[in-house]
């Protein structure tokens, strides 16, 4: 490490970026790794604090590949709990887009425009979280035509805007629009079926992630978005319409979204949707949306056994 | 002190000596302290102006107190730490010296000058020598000053009956004075009083 | 405390507090509140008979609130004094009690706070601290999970005298807990809540730990910890100790528990460090080892006392290595945890020190203080030439110390002046000086600071106990601020003569700062009040002289305050470069005799004369030295 | 006999603005009346449902029908144009989708005579007066359709051929839609003509929103001076446009309206109201529901906003009527 003075080191560059200037008062604790999830849910050597030491250390080219510069979604429960306020997420952005302009690409899967559908209205651009989505202009048949295209190190893969596209022109492997009505059950007339739509993140437990699967399949049906942010209210009611009984949506707490702010766009979405339901004077608690904080364990199971009760009992009466 | 102060308390001629600290590297590791010796040279009525290398060791002390006998210096200004540091160990020295304690001044050239302005020298320097040329104004105008004694009630309070006031207050009865330990619960002890067993004996706390 | 008891030279006042301190060293006045116990002292055997009557039940503090008291109360059985007294707030005034007590009559329903005062040489503060209150970390669930509970509560858990007679038990089934993670740094070593290290949880987690293991060897203990400090005699042994005993030590600070809502067993999240992998880990029992924080009333003491705190709230200490023990107050002194948070015996080891340093004094008959006190010329006073006394030395004094009787000149009782030089600047005769600071002496000062380009400066009045102990807390952390100032000390913001500050700018500064302590940590009572009170005025005035905004800027920074001090010059030095030179030149040019007009009295007043003479003659000395390079 | 295609207009439930459409066609519709013969269209000329069911099955080449199912007489009517029509064109919102006669689905039927004949304004009548199916005069007994409980469009109660949106669909459309049709060159059947693929944004030239951009208050359009230049979501009032089937020609925005979606979703648009809740409900910006509350407060009647012209289209729709999810009884908000 030659911290050569004048010279602008890695650590230097990080530090520079609004958030970073507290690089060094990290001391190691640990905080950010076990607050986050990603490490236990998706990728072992996720680490932000090794990732901060191997910035202040000028571990370039470790940082650069390293899982965490890539994997981070910036949802800040770090940053509120760090006891040395260190922004991380700000650090590890900076660490990205140092990694990106040296050439690095995102390992994640990015959503692609279909440009036959799109229609440039922007609605992509203002809703994601990340600012992936931009609008550009190209001739088309002698005609400036706009569209929408997608930066692939800047998508996180939330689906927010897969969900907000009003003309499924958005899409990604495992989050189209296809691919979730694909999975909505038979529906037997009599049995109290219900839908679960669970972000990937707002179960921390792994206990509660199992309950999920422990249901019988015609009760609980478990469709798995990467974030409620995805959710549509077209596929709730499609799913209503196909003779399930009941929606239940499983999201983060505000302020825990895993992808900042795909909570709150489901619940602005599914309050729409409930009060459009209310003025056709359909049921309005068929859909129901849960948010739950990351010390709610078990909350998942009162959720879940709570709807199932409502609809028999519902079922029961009607009959 | 109920005589008239005098307006013009120096009447005699004055002879100023003015001592550069150089706190090792603290202060001397930013400025040449050669150089504001230079500069006090020049000033008015300074008749002895030199650096030292710690003007609160011994060395510098002694250096200071055969100043005031070999050039008759009946003025001494210090450029050199904080009032806070050493205003009492280089007041004693110039009493010993036979001087009035009160006819010393000292100049803050290291806390509020080469350590707060290590990064700009040129500043720092201007600065020292600003703040020794404002001593020697200021000890132009001193008067000797006597302290004032006040009779002392030879009775102690303590504050608080935890186990640093229960400590002060025995310390303090057994040397024979009367204290008062005040606290504020209705028993003393503190929060010792409430802890199981401590550390390193693992007794009792009380 | 047993002892402190027996020692026949220590007069416990249990149940007291102080509500005033007076005077000076060798000559403090205490006032203190000695609260209605409604039981008589002289009476109370200590037999308890009246806690037995008693049928009212509250939570102990003593316990933690684990356990009850009664209305009539000891908090502990070994309580010192063993005198019982009557919660008024809580007690139903059935008299149970009195019957109880007997022929004894030692309960008093009649008792009123008293207010009693003590002449006292030297005083020694030793308030101790507060616990830090964990409930605000949501994510330790602590007030909200019953198996999560801090180590004070922990304390009186596993104390044979405590609640449950020693038995550790949960408190959601009272079972005794298998399992137990101790959380180290809860509210300390955190910037959101106490940036400082705790001091003693590291030890004092491990000796609970150590203690229950000997107890019960089949419990299971983990201790979450960030670093483990073990700096004196003996901790790290103790610490090598508990490892050979099985105690787990797990590096990396939880940031999150969970609870299983039926069990109410506990979760950690943490990272291991070591592993660099996130472990949940299940526990029936977790205790928190909170932070040692300031005394909830510790800025009420700092006021009584007047005395600064430290930044978090604690006392500050005159200087941190060479006078740790004292208070800036000669004859005022610290010890214990009141100073930062503290281990037994480094608080027993400052009790002494502070007992040593206190009797110092006691034991003199007499004691020296700084002659900086005020004096008059009867011939300048209004009361003597006008046979009208105007009262502002009067009124600017806050000890009473001017005497000011019928038309003869104010007069100054030198006994009760501390110095603090309000009275001299309010003067509006000129007729007070304060010896060792005269305009005189204050003069030929500021002449020197401004011989050189005095635009390009930046003049700062300080006074001694705060502003300037902050310019010195810049200097020892190194918080770089412009060397463009120039700094003046006098004792107190009372001092800072309205001449002192149309001369600096008559003289061409480019800026004046005027600082003083916080009005709360005035070493004068009130002295930054007066002081207060003249700088607004002056900067109205200034402001209707149309100077620039902040060229003369009015700022309160504690001897803690040294960032705070770096940051207000750099300010400054901003306005100052911020005004394009021809302007400010043109500014301080057009000023010239506004400022000379409200001047016009000051070369009578005596001795100034002649220090414009011979700073003159300084000026002189300073600029062709500067001309000659 | 001629060999000229015969051409057919048919008014339902509808305002019979897509009937001035087609007046609106000029002299245009003289050229039209060299090539084909219109056999009825009660709306201009005197033909009567006898002289239809007189004709044989496929007679009529081209019916254009326009106009929701309200009643029994349009449902009849429906089928006599089918039976008797080659092709049979939804012409214009109200027989695509439902249109505004369609927001009457929300209600029930007595509310609906309620409101009609005794709570509006303009009426004076406590004699609790409704329309009657049948009633017995002197010269006998007359008839009037029976209202159905629903409003339906065209495609719900018989088979439809091409889909031609708007409210009304724009001349220039119809126009162009004759020449194809005269000319035989009418796209697959089931396909929307007359309009375009994409939605109305990929017409509209206004400046669309900054990454980032999040509504806090909605508004309506006569509450806020309205910019020309801006997309009307950045100027928090709803505009349809984005899930809305282009080639109106877009005379609202050009009159600086938002877009009201009477084209009905575009293609990829499974349901035009749940889509805009989903895209516009994504712009919201808050995480406190109380606030949520009261910017959706701020959406006054977001059903009639987001499904003005397709509720009875809707998914919602079919759940209350075809699924009998509904709870037709309980009492109207």
């Amino acid at each position: 490490m030659s911290h050569t003075a004048g010279v602008q080191t890695f650590a230097d560059e990080v530090k520079a970026v609004p958030g970073g200037e507290h690089l060094e008062l990290c001391y190691s604790c640990g905080t950010c790794v076990s607050k986050c999830m990603i490490q236990q849910k998706v990728e072992p050597d996720y680490n932000p604090r090794r990732l901060l030491r191997m910035v202040m250390e000028g571990m370039e080219e470790a940082a650069f590949t390293s899982p965490t510069t890539w994997l981070c979604s910036e949802c800040d429960l770090c940053f509120s709990a760090c006891p040395q306020e260190i922004h991380i997420s700000q650090v590890i952005k900076a660490v990205k887009e140092l990694a990106v302009r040296a050439g690095y690409t995102s390992p994640l899967t990015a959503v692609t425009v279909n440009e036959d559908l799109c229609s440039g209205c922007g609605i992509c651009a203002m809703v994601c979280p990340y600012e992936a989505p931009s609008l550009y202009e190209k001739e088309v048949d002698g005609v400036l035509d706009r569209f929408s295209k997608v930066d692939p190190n800047k998508c996180m893969g939330c689906g927010t805007c897969v969900a907000a596209c009003p003309l499924g022109a958005i899409a990604r492997v495992g989050v189209s629009n296809a691919e979730i009505t694909a999975q909505f059950p038979e529906t037997p007339k009599d049995a109290p079926t219900m839908i679960v739509f669970t972000c990937d993140w707002s179960l921390r437990e792994a206990e509660d992630v199992a309950l999920l699967e422990s249901y019988p399949e015609d009760e609980v049906n478990v469709i798995h978005i990467p974030c409620t942010g995805r959710i549509d209210p077209q596929h709730a009611l499609m799913a209503l319409d196909s003779g399930v009984k009941g929606v239940l949506v499983c999201g983060c707490k505000p302020g825990e979204c895993h992808y900042k702010r795909g909570t709150d766009v489901a619940s602005c979405k599914i309050g729409l949707l409930d009060t459009m339901l209310g003025q056709m004077n359909l049921p309005q608690k068929q859909i129901r949306f849960v948010q739950i904080g990351t010390q709610e364990r078990g909350r998942i199971r009162e959720e879940i056994d709570g709807m199932l009760n409502t609809l028999t009992q519902s079922m029961e009466a009607m009959a | 002190m109920s005589e008239k102060p005098s307006a013009n308390p120096n009447d005699g001629e004055l002879r100023i000596g003015v001592y550069i600290c150089h706190c090792g590297s603290n202060i001397a590791g930013v400025i040449p302290p050669k150089d504001v010796v230079e500069f006090a040279e020049g000033l008015p009525d300074v008749v002895r102006a030199t650096d030292t290398l710690y003007a609160c060791a011994d060395s510098g002390q002694r250096l200071i107190k055969e100043d005031i006998k070999k050039y008759k210096l009946n003025r001494v200004v210090v450029s050199a730490c904080s009032v806070r540091m050493h205003e009492p160990t280089f007041r004693a020295a110039v009493a010993e010296a036979g001087l009035n304690p009160f006819l010393m001044e000292m100049a803050n050239i290291r806390e509020q000058c080469t350590w707060a302005h290590g990064h700009d020298r040129d500043g720092a320097l201007q600065k020292a020598k600003d703040l020794t040329a404002s001593a020697v104004a200021k000890v132009r105008f001193l008067t000797e000053l006597d302290m004032i004694n006040v009779p002392v009630t030879q009775k102690a309070m303590v504050i608080g009956g935890g186990v640093a006031g229960i400590s002060a207050s025995l310390d303090l009865a057994e040397q024979g004075i009367e204290t008062i330990l005040v606290e504020k619960e209705p028993t003393i002890g503190g929060v010792m009083a409430q802890l199981n067993k401590t550390f390193p004996t693992m007794d009792c706390s009380i | 405390m047993v002892d402190a008891a027996r020692q026949p030279k220590i007069d416990v006042r249990a149940f007291t507090e102080v509500e005033k301190v007076e005077g000076f060293v060798g000559n403090f006045k205490v006032t203190l509140r000695e609260k209605a116990k409604y039981v008589r002292a002289d009476r109370c055997n200590g037999c308890g008979a009246c806690t037995l009557a008693c049928p009212v039940e509250v939570p102990n503090y003593f316990e933690m609130s684990l356990a009850p008291r009664k209305a009539a109360y000891v908090p502990m059985s070994q309580s010192v004094p063993l005198i019982y007294s009557i919660d008024m707030e809580n007690c139903i005034q059935c008299y149970k009690c009195v019957d109880a007590c007997g022929a004894l009559e030692a309960i008093d329903f009649s008792q009123e706070d008293k207010l009693v005062e003590e002449d006292i040489g030297a005083i020694v503060v030793a308030t101790g601290f507060s616990h830090f209150d964990p409930s605000v970390m949501e994510e330790y669930g602590y007030a909200r999970y019953p198996n999560v509970i801090t180590a004070m509560e922990m304390e009186r858990l596993n104390n044979s005298a405590g609640p449950t007679s020693g038995d550790l038990i949960r408190p959601s089934d009272h079972e005794s807990p298998k399992t137990l993670a101790f959380i180290n740094c809860v509210g300390s070593r955190d910037k959101r809540y106490n940036p400082y290290c705790s001091n003693f949880c590291c030890m004092y987690s491990i000796k609970n730990a150590v203690l229950l293991k000997q107890m019960n060897p089949d419990v299971d203990i983990t201790i979450y910890y960030m670093d483990i400090r073990t700096p004196s005699k003996g901790y790290e042994e103790f610490y090598d100790r508990a490892r050979e005993m099985g105690i787990h030590f797990s590096q990396g600070r939880p940031s999150l528990i969970t609870e299983n809502p039926e069990t109410h067993n506990l979760y950690v999240h943490a990272e291991d460090i070591a592993l660099g992998r996130v472990t949940e880990k299940e526990y029936d029992m977790v205790m928190l080892n909170q932070a040692a924080i300031p005394q909830p009333d510790q800025n009420h003491m700092s006021s009584v006392l007047n005395v600064a705190q430290s930044p978090g709230g604690w006392f500050m200490e005159y200087h941190p290595k060479l006078r740790p023990i004292d208070s800036p107050t000669d004859g005022i002194f610290f010890a214990g945890a009141c100073l930062g948070p503290k281990d037994i015996p480094s608080s027993v080891a400052q009790g002494s020190a502070a007992a040593a340093r206190a009797s110092r004094i006691l034991h003199s008959e007499e004691w020296d203080i700084e002659p900086t006190v005020a004096v008059v010329w009867p011939d300048r006073c209004s009361a003597e030439t006008k046979g009208r006394a105007c009262g502002l030395c009067v009124k600017a004094c806050p000890y009473g110390a001017v005497k000011l009787e019928g038309d003869k000149a104010a007069e100054i009782i030198t006994a009760k002046c501390h110095g603090c030089g309000g009275c001299v600047a309010e003067c509006p005769e000129d007729a007070i000086t304060q010896l060792h600071y005269t305009d005189a002496q204050i003069l030929a000062q500021m002449r020197a600071l401004l011989a050189e380009k005095p635009e390009e400066k930046i003049l700062a009045f300080r006074c001694h106990w705060c502003s300037y102990g902050g310019a010195d807390l810049a200097g020892t952390s190194h918080f770089e601020y412009t060397a463009n100032e120039r700094g003046m000390k006098v004792m107190c913001s009372a001092r800072m003569d309205s001449d002192f500050i149309y001369e600096a700018f008559r003289l061409g500064a480019g800026g004046v700062l005027y600082s003083g302590c916080h009005p709360q940590d005035c070493h004068y009572i009130t002295g930054q009040v007066v002081g207060a009170k003249r700088a607004s005025r002056l900067k109205k005035t200034f402001d209707r002289m149309g100077m620039t905004e902040g060229r003369f800027r009015i700022e309160w920074i504690s001897a803690a305050e040294g960032d705070k001090y770096a940051r207000v010059l750099n300010e400054m030095q901003d306005v100052l470069d911020n005004i394009p030179p021809e302007e400010l030149h043109e500014e301080i040019e057009r000023l010239k005799p506004e400022m000379s007009k409200r001047l016009k009295n000051f070369p009578g007043v005596p001795g100034v004369e002649e220090a414009m003479v011979y700073s003159d003659k300084l000026v002189k000395a300073i600029t062709s030295q500067l001309e000659a390079k | 006999m001629t060999s000229k295609p015969k051409l057919a207009f048919y008014w339902a439930a509808s305002c019979g603005g897509c009937e001035i459409t087609v007046t609106e066609l000029g002299m245009r519709l003289v050229d039209i009346s060299e090539k084909a013969d219109i056999v009825f269209w009660p709306a201009a000329m005197d033909f009567k449902y006898e002289d239809v069911r007189a004709m044989a099955d496929n007679e009529i080449d081209i019916t254009f029908f326009n106009g929701a199912i309200r009643n029994e007489e349009n449902e009849e009517i429906a089928h006599l144009m089918r039976q008797k029509s080659k092709i049979l064109i939804a012409f214009g919102s109200c027989s695509h989708l439902g249109g505004i006669p369609g927001l009457a689905n929300m209600y029930d039927i007595e509310s609906l005579c309620q409101r009609v004949f005794d709570t509006s304004p303009s009426v004076d009548d406590t004699r609790g007066t409704r329309p009657q199916t049948c009633t017995i005069v002197p010269e006998g007994e007359i008839k009037l359709p029976a209202l159905y409980e629903q409003v339906q469009y065209l495609a719900d109660v018989t088979d439809v051929d091409y889909f031609m949106p708007g409210c009304p669909p724009v001349v220039d459309q119809v126009w162009a839609v004759f020449q194809a049709a005269l000319s035989g060159n009418l796209p697959t059947k089931g396909s929307v003509i007359g309009a375009s693929a994409k939605s109305v944004c990929d017409v509209c030239t206004r400046k669309k929103g900054e990454p980032g951009f999040r509504i806090t208050e909605f508004k309506r359009p006569h509450e806020v001076e309205l910019d020309p230049d801006l997309c009307f979501l950045t100027q928090g009032v709803i505009c349809c446009g984005p899930a809305t089937r282009a080639g109106c020609g877009t005379p609202c925005l050009n009159g600086n309206m938002p877009c009201r979606g009477c084209y009905g979703p575009a293609e990829g648009v499974e349901d035009q109201g749940a889509k805009l809740a989903s895209a516009i409900g994504a712009l919201i910006d808050t995480d406190d529901p109380e606030k949520l509350n009261q910017i959706l407060e701020t959406i006054v009647d977001p059903a009639g906003t987001f499904y003005r012209f397709g509720l009875a289209h809707s998914i919602m729709n079919k759940m209350k009527y075809e699924r009998g999810t509904g709870h037709e009884t309980e009492d109207l908000h």
